[in-house]
């Protein structure tokens, strides 16, 4: 923890209890969506994030407005961390009207493009050469945003991770992959899905790349500023892995039967938040009350995004063939 | 006979083939610690070992280009797509690769292979993930396309796909694995492909249905029977290649009348077929065109009322015939 | 007006659209420096640059994905998917990215971007390298999908699709690339898409094509004119989704007779759904029931004469007609 | 030369003499089919292998007969180095009923599984994961034998090969993964396909890999004995690439705008046939009857194949529908 607990010193109060608020506004977040599920008012999968806040905390602080996120169907905490409004992310987890993408997308496919969250994608690796395309737009239109693509462990399977780093190479976009390791695709430990290490691979497409611990917000956050400020500065793609664990099964539909409760004790151990207020606390920059605040208005926040989606009004269903296509062609 | 589900028939069909045909084996993301997405699995990786019950990584075009090879080889490779709309990755190695070999090397090399996938909406899972694509397959030459609507057919129609020498897409319908019915336990029942299933006779109209939507189908008939007294014969085509279009074809030459039932789009899709071929050899016989009754032509929404709203129910089967029976 | 291949009006539509939108770029394999292996883009890397003109690994999944991120952040790219054989490898990439963004995302994101294939049999190319897709692309709601069959449609379609919004599936058939017509200069020449294209006016018979198909159809249209004194009308669909079915349901109405041509296979075929719908709506005009002419249902041999026995032929077309009068 | 001609002496004038013999009735094999195909006689797409006879004598020297392998579309010079008929093989590029596919495959896609040799494929990359599945069935059925597949450098950039490496290294599959590294996927160089090194891609994967002289025939030969032998222990796949060079276009259709003669010129210098024959002769293997011999015969073969082409019968229209499918059902 002591490396924590310097680092901490370092980056100020200010921003710390920024990263603990989110992060656990993104646990307590997660954690009454799965009591939503179960009492049906969620439906379809749902895929909690619990366990890996400091991944999307930290990777999303090291980003600017005007750069592009696209990840995948595991995407409460990104869109949280990217400032989606909580109120509208709850409402189209319940198929609302006022939800992000009014009630379409469901949990797996959230999108606000206000905010350069261009959406989750629920086909694994789909959304990686996506991520390229975003760069090598940003390159020809001679901006300097970078685009961001997280994914998880099993995706690095998919044909399309390897077209994707090779032409993300070749053509230098600013394009940054962030692999969130949680150890499982589903079921299967990634060890028995990749005959190598992530990094190893990545590697030999001669792109930089890093693991980082994926419980330490800070860690997560100093590898993505490295990346991002290699991607900005027209240096092409960066690679980070990221070393995590959900606590929770890979769906609500998870029988977990291929790993031991113990396993998820281990690793609660190394809790983010935990780690993150222990860390505030020996720095001297967290004392109780303002724990307590912070729990408070999460608690509200979380509430009033329920409310909120309770409240919102379903589509109609004249809406049904909205946005089929984009009319008229112009010119 | 057992009553059992859908999806129990299924593992019970995929037990007894391990057990009876050592070439036999399965590949698939999940199928083994986790039980498979749809449980179909469950319990066959502790039976039959690592060896026979093969977990991949997340790979689809190379998982079925794996089991192609392997059916190359003299084995009878099982492949679970988990999902039809992950299908879409492999379809090169089915279509150019699997429906192929046979006729592009003259008759040397066939692929026995039989690649399952869970398919159709209804379970709030958006659109990337709701598809009905069984006519897609269906349009290729030198595949073969079942879809079974029950728990005895299930059981069937996967047991005769392992004894067909030919690369066999089996489709099921996830709003099908828990319905339970009368299973034969009989190791050597099989249910023939190319064999429709009139699952009840009638005299007004004809329904066919596949999959899924026989069910649309028999509901709707009932609703027929009960408020309209309109008596509709109601047909399961179990395969759709092969295709009994003569079972069909007779029904409709004793009702006049025929209603398509299918959870894909109705655009381009495989009621399109069905609808002509009924028209080609069955024209002087029409009292009316022959209608479709298909999911209406967007993405599936994740919104329950707006998911409803464009899948074909009983509801809209009815009004179909309805509509006959004014013109 | 200039006389010119159909290779070339779609080269020309290419050079003006590059210049006259700076969103505009060409991804491919080897569309540069090799120019291009229908020669499409020839010279188009000489005179653009690798910016605007890039040459792709071989990865078509990859590359649509690619193109379909640039689109989303605004720019126009063309994807040059070499042929329409290799694009079931990208297929997931179009059905489950390209086609569903915009409602997905409620509208917020679509996705303007054209994907070009070569398609087609004829060229003794075997069965890997001989398919005509187009109906499966019109499957899916959220795409358009072109397929020209002469020089200027091509140009002022091709120079349209890069004026839509969404994503364009455009079919080039490999047969008419060569063929030559009269093509307009006029850098504003659009065609608008769901406008299907009376080629010739006639009495006793609708003849309807597509991209290749179009050819035999007139060819047909001819000899029956010549040989049996049956005045055929030709329709040209130009693209089939949207799909201009009010023009063929005038001309069947006119007709009482209608003959669907078209390259794919039969089953499960694109001319399923034109043969469905003529019936749903002209029902009462139809003196005999619709035929289809399509290709043979197996995959496309090498030998010529079995592929040519395998392809629709305009004797198919006329022989189709003559059984309509005989029955 | 010097390294030839010692391994020559090593190898005995038997092997070699028949090596070159391989290579010189490839050569004369394919300049035959560039007649054939401008005259007519051979249609649709023609890929020549002039250039690239030392890779497929070399490498099918190694495989005993019990072996599978699968190649890519440009696959005359594997077929006839495999010991394919020549005349039932260039009935095939005919159409003719007594080819090798009886006409309906034509040059891309030839097959006789009386030889193990499971075809030609013509879309790139997708017959990398059947040699994995021929392999793992090697494994699951005891047997010894090996899955041999040949592909070139463009093959790299598609997904497949991603996910065929990854499940054979996996898996162990007994399988020799073989590219033709002609430094051209049609018109485009394989560093501009490709952001690093093929071999230092594949061996990312914990695969055993090599690069060898894809234009000395003993290079490649004692790479594939080395390929086989690890492979056939049961230690899993093993990579070659040979750095080889094809001496005409892709296809008959290449307009060649993206390589200089003289490139071309400056590989033949290096040519696979005149290095072999050299090195024999310095090693007194060959003399000057005996060369005029193996032409002879080469010419004699060549000529014998095309007359047996034409000589044979078109497949009648009857059967057209044949082997559709398999039938009847077992069982
Ligand atoms: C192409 C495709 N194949 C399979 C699936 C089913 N599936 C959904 S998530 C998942 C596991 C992905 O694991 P990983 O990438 O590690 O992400 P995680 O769920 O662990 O965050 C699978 C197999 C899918 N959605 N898309
Ligand atoms: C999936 C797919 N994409 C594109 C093509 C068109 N194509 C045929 S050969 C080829 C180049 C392959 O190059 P390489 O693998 O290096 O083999 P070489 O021709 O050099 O022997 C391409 C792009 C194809 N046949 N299949
Ligand atoms: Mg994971
Ligand atoms: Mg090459």
């Amino acid at each position: 923890m002591t490396t924590e607990t310097s680092q901490a010193e370092k980056m100020g109060a200010e921003q710390l209890g920024l990263f603990l608020y989110q992060m656990m506004l993104i646990r307590r977040f997660e954690e009454k969506c799965g009591e939503l599920y179960t009492k049906g008012k969620i439906r379809g999968f749902l895929h909690l994030y619990t366990g890996q806040e400091a991944c999307a905390v930290g990777m999303m602080a090291a980003l600017a407005d005007r750069d592009k996120i696209v990840t995948h169907y595991r995407d409460h905490g990104h869109a949280l961390a990217r400032g989606l409004d909580p109120n509208r992310v709850m409402a189209e987890l319940m198929g609302k009207a006022t939800g992000v993408s009014g009630g379409r997308g469901g949990s797996m496919h959230l999108y606000d493009v206000s905010k350069g969250f261009l959406g989750g994608y629920a086909i694994v690796a789909a959304h990686l050469p996506l991520a390229v395309g975003l760069g090598l737009a940003a390159t020809m239109k001679k901006e300097d945003s970078v685009a961001l693509c997280v994914f998880g462990d099993g995706s690095v399977g998919e044909g399309e991770f390897h077209e994707s780093l090779n032409m993300s190479v070749l053509w230098k976009t600013p394009t940054i992959f962030f692999c969130e390791n949680n150890l499982y695709g589903m079921g299967v430990p990634f060890k028995e899905s990749l005959s190598t290490d992530i990094p190893k691979l990545a590697a030999a497409y001669n792109m930089p790349t890093v693991t980082v611990d994926g419980m330490d917000v800070l860690a997560v956050h100093e590898a993505m500023k490295t990346a991002v400020a290699h991607a900005r500065a027209g240096n092409g793609p960066y690679f980070v892995e990221a070393m995590t664990y959900r606590y929770r099964g890979h769906s609500m539909a998870d029988p977990e039967l291929y790993r031991l409760k113990d396993e998820v004790e281990q690793y609660r151990k190394r809790d983010c938040i935990e780690r993150l207020k222990a860390a505030m606390q020996a720095a001297g920059q967290l004392d109780e009350s303002r724990f307590n605040e912070m729990t408070e208005r999460v608690e509200q926040v979380v509430n009033d995004a329920i409310e909120f989606g309770e409240r919102s009004p379903q589509p109609g269903l004249e809406t049904l063939f909205d946005h089929l296509t984009k009319e008229p062609a112009n010119g | 006979m057992v009553e059992m589900r859908m999806r129990d028939a299924l593992r019970e069909a995929l037990r007894e083939e391990l057990i009876r045909d050592e070439r036999v084996f399965l590949m698939g993301e999940d199928i083994g610690a986790y039980g498979g997405s749809y449980a179909v699995t469950k319990g066959l990786l502790e039976e039959f070992g690592e060896e026979r019950v093969k977990d991949t990584p997340i790979a689809e075009s190379g998982m079925v280009g794996i089991g192609i090879g392997a059916a190359m080889a003299g084995l009878h490779p099982m492949v679970e797509m988990m999902t039809i709309n992950f299908s879409f990755l492999a379809l090169d190695q089915i279509v150019n690769s699997a429906a192929k070999l046979y006729h592009m090397s003259n008759g040397q090399i066939n692929v026995p292979l039989v690649i399952r996938m869970a398919s159709g909406g209804g379970s709030q899972l958006a659109a990337t993930h709701s598809h009905s694509l069984e006519g897609l397959y269906a349009h290729f030459p030198g595949l073969k396309v079942v879809c079974p609507s029950n728990a005895a057919d299930a059981k069937g129609l996967l047991k005769r796909a392992f004894r067909d020498q030919n690369t066999v897409i089996f489709i099921e319908h996830t709003a099908n694995y828990a319905l339970k019915g009368e299973v034969p336990d009989d190791p050597d029942y099989l249910v023939e492909f190319g064999v429709a299933n009139i699952l009840r006779e009638g005299s007004d109209v004809t329904l066919i249905g596949y999959s899924g939507s026989v069910h649309q189908a028999t509901r709707a008939a009932d609703m027929l029977a009960q408020q309209e007294e309109i008596s509709a014969e109601v047909i399961d085509l179990r395969t759709i290649r092969p295709l009994d279009m003569d079972t069909v074809i007779a029904s409709v030459k004793k009702t006049n009348r025929a209603v398509i039932v299918e959870d894909d789009w109705l655009f381009g899709g495989f009621g399109g077929e069905l609808s002509a071929q009924i028209m080609e050899r069955a024209f002087d016989w029409l009292d009316a065109p022959v209608a479709r009754v298909s999911c209406k032509d967007v993405p599936l929404p994740y919104n329950r009322n707006l998911e409803f709203a464009a899948l074909p129910s009983e509801e809209d089967v009815v009004e179909a015939v309805l509509r006959m029976f004014k013109e």
